[in-house]
């Protein structure tokens, strides 16, 4: 009896195996590994705990987009003027408070200023039929303007000690987990449950997929747009607070190109730009390689005219694998 | 014998599919070749390997008496052969005429001679006596238009060898007329000609000689003359499938109205008024673009109405949007299925569970094991043929496709379904399990909507039939009294009426 | 550069009497073509032109932000031209358009000063008048200031590092990293090389403390470090990242700019960030305005060179030195 | 006789007229004459000859990297390396011409290095199925670098006589038309007749619009997309040397965000990211626009904060003037 039961649960562990290896992940962690072995040898510091928080420290705004466009793009849209928000949110809450606003307010100000914007693309979008593509390209324009505006294109201080928490906080007093890389952590494991469990997620993947299948089988095109604009711009607002917060300072200027390490990460990860394909978890394993690719060549001092170099062939190699190893599992 | 086109010990495998294993048989110049099995019997992708599209495994493929192997369709197009896809493609915003001469348009000094163009599509266009106009961005025309500009496009080309995988599927009765002209002039010309279809009097009017699969391998080459129908459905299906229509479990108690439509009108149907009872089929008849389609997206909230009234059980009923409609029990199984239905790169799984994502739900968290029994359970009810539920939906045959959509829509448990050309693609034995649902459900009290372009089909399962023409209701004819002739006059009669009120 | 400034003048393209003939007094409308004309920087150095010139009579001044792309700026160069200003005052993109602007202004008979950046030739020689900083004197400023602290303070032993943090793709920034170097070596001659790094980073505060974070934990030897950078962002950043390495208490960041460090000053607890190169652009924005200014209107030959000064500013003196901008 | 074929003219050009009317591009017609006329009234100078000629010299460069983003559009790809690229190209001529190559042969081989560069970009999306978004953007990180360190991240001074004459000469002695002008013209004229009238044209709408017909058809989508990359790389390597021309120098930072203005001023101009749909001439309008307002905004002094949010709400309004008209027109 039980030595069938203990048979049963190899077996399970075998096939699981089995299936993880032919999963679309696989590949992103055999380089991810390859990756870490490498820098792990020509610098022994790259391995440490100290470094694990610092790439996850830099890597935590950039997830939080990576998230967000992740799920865009799954539902076949992208945001470009994330980068722009996530500085005009760092530099409104800091003004807020200047005034006197406390902390929770302004967090929570901002945060619906961040979903009004989402709404806004949303609106053009569904019902002005723009393509996301050119609606965010005017929508960063005009948020960047606006952080100009509101800041007149100064660095804004903050001293609000409630609100510089967020940049430092440690959770359950662990000395690595502060609150920008556990918010980054939660945000991960929470939409990877929200995208493959939950009926919102699915409905995501049918839009991204064919959204006229989609509106016949009954679900609202529209309330799905709104629902991922309004996300992704509610974490770029958290996310921009968060780096204000880290730097002490809301910048006008701050984040500039932010979308793209989101959107590069996503794709490098799985998710198609085509809509209805990929994983937040291949997501996360996008971004790990990037950030912990940029902070290897930071580490190994490579000379930054190269460092763009080898960011790109990175990006290409990594893809060259995948496609490599998909096609092998095909034959 | 050595005939023009030879298939020798083909075999196709695809992961976890066997889609075609030792194919031996010819094709004969001036001669029409019926393919026929069940969804998933292998006769499409027999076509796209003499296509080169897909690369067969083992086998080999001789024209002529010479081998070929084509590596992609430009090789095929090149060596005299044309293949119209079971699914149409077509570059929409580009013009009828631009997609009839698709690949190899009419050039001056390097440039596309417009001019030559047009005029060399309109000869075409009126050789199939279409009322289309060359210029006209594809986009812009019916599906079933759609498809003819599809026929054109492969007719134009002036292959040796042509090949129609289920070419009548989106045509009404009509172009199907046209078709088959066509068909029979290349084959007097001379052409070796493939035909696949599930329909089986199709087969009979035009075919010389049927070649019958069955789960990827042949079951035998017959002369159409000398077999039976159904000789052939036992080959295909591996057992008697008696008189579909007549055996079917009809409902007698018609219950209270559920749908009323009162002057209903918006930009393409007209002034339409009618009433289904609970437990009734009602079909829809009508020609290509009669406005039935449009009647059907109504009704379920996916096109808006200008004018008229709707009520649903007595009750008011203003659908703003699909998701309304569902909300109040009513399920549209659309025409489109790779359009309007599917998911394409999404898994049976997905596809399957869509329309009752809500009931497999709890709490907003999609719950996968019931997804799981569910979808089995479809997958064996509607004999879906997958090597698993996890197949991305592209990766099935166009018939296997069409029982998902359905599958999804019949398990809403809906009090009104309205089916848009339910078997389209589907084989003859799937169609009779596909009616005797749909008669079930009509038992269990759902009032049915049936729009379907197959005359014997609309006959045989409706209670009532209602013909359309020009978005308009022509004729209300009970079950009794139809006939295909009767239906037709009133598809098309107006026009002769109206030419009549003009002579007067 | 003496020498060479009063070998320009015949080059400049500051005309004689052309220009103030076609710009009839009253009638004057001054540019400013600023490269990163968002910055708070040229917002300053903007409004302080803008002031002057109107102070002396100009009718109006149009500020114009060239985004650091030189198409922009050749077309913002253009527009000028065509709406007929009568003076332009520049800081080009990249100096290596200092050569083209000249030209178009001659060609236009309009008088150009540069602000901020020098125009200069292929050779290095300056080709039209200038107000400005100059980026390898304040570099060094900012590596005196740094060394002396470290040698006030001990800060000599083998668990200490210099961090350059650089901006090689600004041209206007590398003599900055020079001039720190330079002076840096000067002082402290004998400072190990193994203890001597660099990294690069786009002049966001972000990417600055990245790049100053990865070094840091590539070196857990080190305990102190001393960071010179070339603008307030990487000072900032640099700090940040000191701050949760845990180390920023004994280590030292001194930036370039004032903008940022004066919210550093601001703060009641002491930080990391111990002082910055102060430059001033409301006196490179009143100086250069002011010089156009007294030509259009009177004909005063427009001074070859002007500096403004680099002044070390630190906690305990940014207020009086930066006045209102200390605001 | 005569009568009849005179009202026949007078019928066609009236029928003319009104297909005109109902053509995609009358909005963006209309937007931009009522632009003009706006910045007109605000600023006498605004309809100078003299201003044409800045625009359209300023236009230029975007000009010619429209045309090709336009043609990617409808191909359904885009490519995001090109300011990298046209940076890149630049420098690299200065390179060559201080090393002594004379300017014939250095417009020559940066154009061959160019076409390289498409090869490499649609080797990737071809054989390696990556998707054009990432590949290129991969590709703008590596031309950048080598833009930098060619150059060792300094401008390079071009003294060629020959060469500068790319930025200045005037065509057929007309003052104001300089050859950048005079050749963006001709591209835009060029390419508009090729995809209009030509069977490569022709097969790049069929190619975005439905790449499987294309193929079904024997239409190469390899050689398409090939041909689409080459080109707009040369596009860019030819625009690139223009630029440096124009500045005496070639600038490794030169035309960051380059490909944005390109392709924003495309979709405006009514090409679709969808692929498939959309002409050069709508492209040249959505140029026109961009280019005029955004030289309006600095004639007219606006601030530089408010440029920005102009530029977005400019965007925004165009495309749902557009929408509107296209709805009333279905109605
Ligand atoms: N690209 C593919 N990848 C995997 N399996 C495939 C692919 N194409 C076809 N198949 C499988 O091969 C089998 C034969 O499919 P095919 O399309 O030839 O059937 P068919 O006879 O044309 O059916 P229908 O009548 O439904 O059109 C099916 O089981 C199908 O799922
Ligand atoms: N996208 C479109 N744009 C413009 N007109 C269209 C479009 N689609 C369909 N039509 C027109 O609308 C009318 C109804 O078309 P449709 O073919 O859907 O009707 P139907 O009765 O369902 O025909 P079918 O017998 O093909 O199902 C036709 O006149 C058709 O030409
Ligand atoms: O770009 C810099 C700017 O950031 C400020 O530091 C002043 O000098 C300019 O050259
Ligand atoms: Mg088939
Ligand atoms: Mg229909």
């Amino acid at each position: 009896m039980q030595n069938t039961a203990i048979k049963k649960k190899g077996f399970d562990f075998k096939s699981e195996l089995k299936r993880f290896m032919k999963s679309d992940n696989i590949s992103l962690i055999f380089a991810l590994i390859v990756m870490i072995t490498i820098f792990s040898l020509l610098n022994e510091n790259y391995r440490t705990g100290r470094n694990l928080i610092s790439v996850l420290t830099s890597a935590s705004l950039t997830g939080l987009i990576c998230v967000g466009e992740a799920m865009l793009l799954i539902g076949n849209h992208m945001d470009l003027s994330v980068g722009s928000s996530a500085a005009f949110s760092g530099v409104l809450a800091a003004l807020l408070m200047q005034r006197g606003l406390p902390a929770g307010a302004t967090i929570l100000a901002v945060i619906a200023v961040g979903a009004l914007t989402g709404c806004c693309i949303a609106f053009f979008v569904t019902k002005l039929k723009m393509s996301s593509f050119i609606a965010t390209v005017a929508m960063q324009s005009i948020m960047r303007g606006f952080a100009f505006i509101i800041s007149n294109g100064e660095g804004v201080l903050i001293t609000n000690p409630t609100f510089l928490k967020i940049g430092s906080l440690k959770i359950f007093g662990l000395q690595f987990l502060t609150f920008p890389i556990f918010f980054m952590l939660l945000i991960f494991v929470l939409f990877g449950i929200i995208l493959k469990r939950t009926r919102i997620g699915r409905e995501i993947y049918i839009v991204g997929g064919n959204p006229t299948a989609a509106r016949l089988a009954g679900i609202s095109i529209k309330k799905t747009t709104y629902m991922l604009f309004i996300n992704m711009n509610i974490l770029a607002s958290v996310g921009g607070m968060i780096l204000a917060a880290r730097m002490n300072t809301g910048q006008p200027q701050a984040c500039v190109g932010l979308e793209f390490d989101g959107i590069t990460a996503a794709i490098l990860g799985g998710v198609s730009n085509q809509g209805g394909v990929g994983s937040i978890f291949g997501a996360f394993l996008g971004l790990a390689i990037l950030q912990g690719f940029n902070n290897g060549l930071i580490m190994l001092n490579v000379q930054s005219f190269w460092q763009n170099v080898a960011k790109g062939a990175l990006l290409l190699l990594a893809l060259t694998f995948d496609y490599l190893r998909a096609k092998k599992r095909k034959a | 014998m050595s005939e023009y086109l030879k298939f020798e010990k083909i075999c196709m495998e695809f992961p976890g599919v066997k889609a075609l294993d030792d194919m031996s048989f010819g094709v004969n110049k001036g001669e029409i070749v019926a393919f026929l099995g069940e969804n998933g019997a292998g006769k499409s992708t027999l076509l796209k390997i003499l296509n080169g599209d897909y690369h067969h495994t083992s086998g080999k493929v001789y024209i002529d008496g010479k081998e070929v192997e084509f590596h992609s369709p430009n090789e095929a197009i090149k060596a005299g052969i044309s293949v119209i896809y079971q699914e149409r493609q077509l570059a929409p915003y580009l013009s009828v005429a631009e997609n009839i001469f698709m690949g190899n348009p009419p050039t001056k000094n390097g440039f596309i001679d417009f001019k030559e163009l047009n005029k060399k599509a309109k000869e075409i266009i009126d050789e199939f006596g279409l009322p289309i106009t060359p210029e006209t961005p594809v986009k812009k025309i019916s599906v079933a238009f759609q498809q003819m500009v599809e026929i054109m496009k492969a007719y134009n080309r002036k292959a040796d060898i042509i090949c129609f995988d289920e070419p009548t599927a989106p045509l009404t009765d009509s172009e199907i007329v046209i078709l088959f002209q066509i068909i029979n002039k290349l084959k007097a010309q001379g052409k070796a000609i493939i035909y696949v279809s599930h329909r089986m009097n199709e087969i009979f009017e035009i075919t010389d000689r049927v070649v019958v699969f069955k789960d990827g391998k042949l079951m035998g080459v017959e002369n159409t003359g000398d077999v039976t129908e159904a000789q052939l459905i036992k080959m295909m299906v591996g057992r008697d499938i008696g008189d579909v229509f007549n055996d079917l479990k009809r409902n007698d108690k018609i219950g209270d109205v559920v749908l009323e439509m009162k002057n209903v009108s918006n930009s393409s149907i007209k002034d339409i008024s009618l009433q289904v009872k609970a437990g009734e089929i009602v079909g829809f008849s009508g020609l290509a673009g009669a406005g039935r389609t449009e009647v059907a997206r109504a009704i379920f909230g996916a096109d808006p109405i200008t004018s008229g009234e709707i009520t649903l059980k007595g009750k008011p009923y203003h659908p703003k949007s699909p998701r309304d409609a569902m909300d109040r029990g009513i399920a549209l199984c659309p025409e489109d299925r790779k359009l309007e239905g599917l998911s394409l790169i999404l898994t049976v799984r997905e596809n399957s569970s869509l329309a009752i994502l809500g009931n497999l739900c709890k709490a907003g968290f999609v719950n996968f094991k019931q997804e799981r029994d569910f979808t089995s359970k479809a997958i064996k009810e509607f004999n879906i043929k997958t090597p698993t539920m996890e197949q991305k939906v592209n990766n099935l045959s166009g018939g296997n496709q069409q029982k998902i959509v359905l599958a999804r829509w019949m398990a809403m448990n809906p009090q009104l379904i309205i089916f848009d050309e339910p078997t389209k693609g589907i084989d003859v034995g799937a169609k009779s399990e596909i009616y005797h649902m749909i008669c079930e459900a009509a038992r269990k009290g759902v009032a049915v909507i049936m729009i379907s372009s197959e005359l014997p089909e609309v006959i045989g399962i409706s209670d009532r039939i209602l013909v359309m023409k020009d978005g308009k209701i022509k004729a209300d004819i009970p079950r009794k009294d139809a006939t295909e002739q009767l239906i037709l006059s009133y598809a098309m009669l107006d026009e002769k009426e109206n030419e009549k009120e003009a002579a007067v | 550069a003496e020498s060479s400034a009063s070998a320009a003048p015949s080059e400049s393209a500051a005309p004689s009497e052309s220009a103030s003939e076609t710009a009839p007094k009253g009638d004057i409308v001054l540019a400013g073509i600023y490269k990163a004309g968002d910055q708070q920087w040229f917002i300053g150095e903007g409004e302080a032109a803008k002031a002057k010139a109107l102070e002396m009579g100009a009718k109006d001044f149009m500020y114009i932000d060239a985004k650091m792309n030189p198409d922009t700026y050749l077309q913002a160069l253009d527009n000028a031209i065509t709406q007929g200003v009568s003076g332009i005052l520049v800081c080009v993109p990249d100096q290596k358009l200092s050569a083209v602007t000249v030209q178009k202004c001659k060609e236009a008979g309009i008088p150009v000063i540069a602000a901020d950046d020098q125009l200069l030739d292929e050779s290095g020689k300056m080709i039209a008048p200038w107000v400005g900083i100059d980026g390898k004197a304040i570099g060094v400023a900012v590596g005196e200031w740094t060394a002396n602290y470290v040698k006030e303070n001990k800060m000599t032993g083998d668990d200490c590092g210099v961090l350059y943090l650089t901006m090689d793709q600004v041209s206007s920034c590398v003599p900055r990293t020079e001039g720190q170097v330079e002076s840096w070596n000067k002082i402290l001659p004998d400072w190990k090389k193994e203890n001597t790094f660099k990294s690069d980073y786009n002049g966001e505060q972000d990417k600055a403390y990245n790049a100053a974070a990865g070094i840091f934990t590539a070196n857990p030897k080190i305990k102190k470090w001393i960071v010179m950078t070339p603008n307030d962002e990487g000072a900032a950043g640099a700090t940040r990242a000191l701050e949760a390495a845990g180390l920023d208490k004994d280590s030292v960041v001194c930036g370039i700019g004032g903008y940022l460090a004066k919210l550093e000053f601001a703060k009641a607890e002491p930080s990391a960030f111990k002082a910055t190169a102060f430059i001033n652009y409301v006196d490179v924005g009143a100086y250069s305005a002011e010089n156009m200014m007294k030509f259009l209107n009177d004909g005063v030959e427009i001074p070859m060179e002007f500096k403004t000064p680099a002044v070390m500013i630190t906690k305990d003196n940014y207020k009086e030195i930066m006045k209102d901008q200390a605001e």
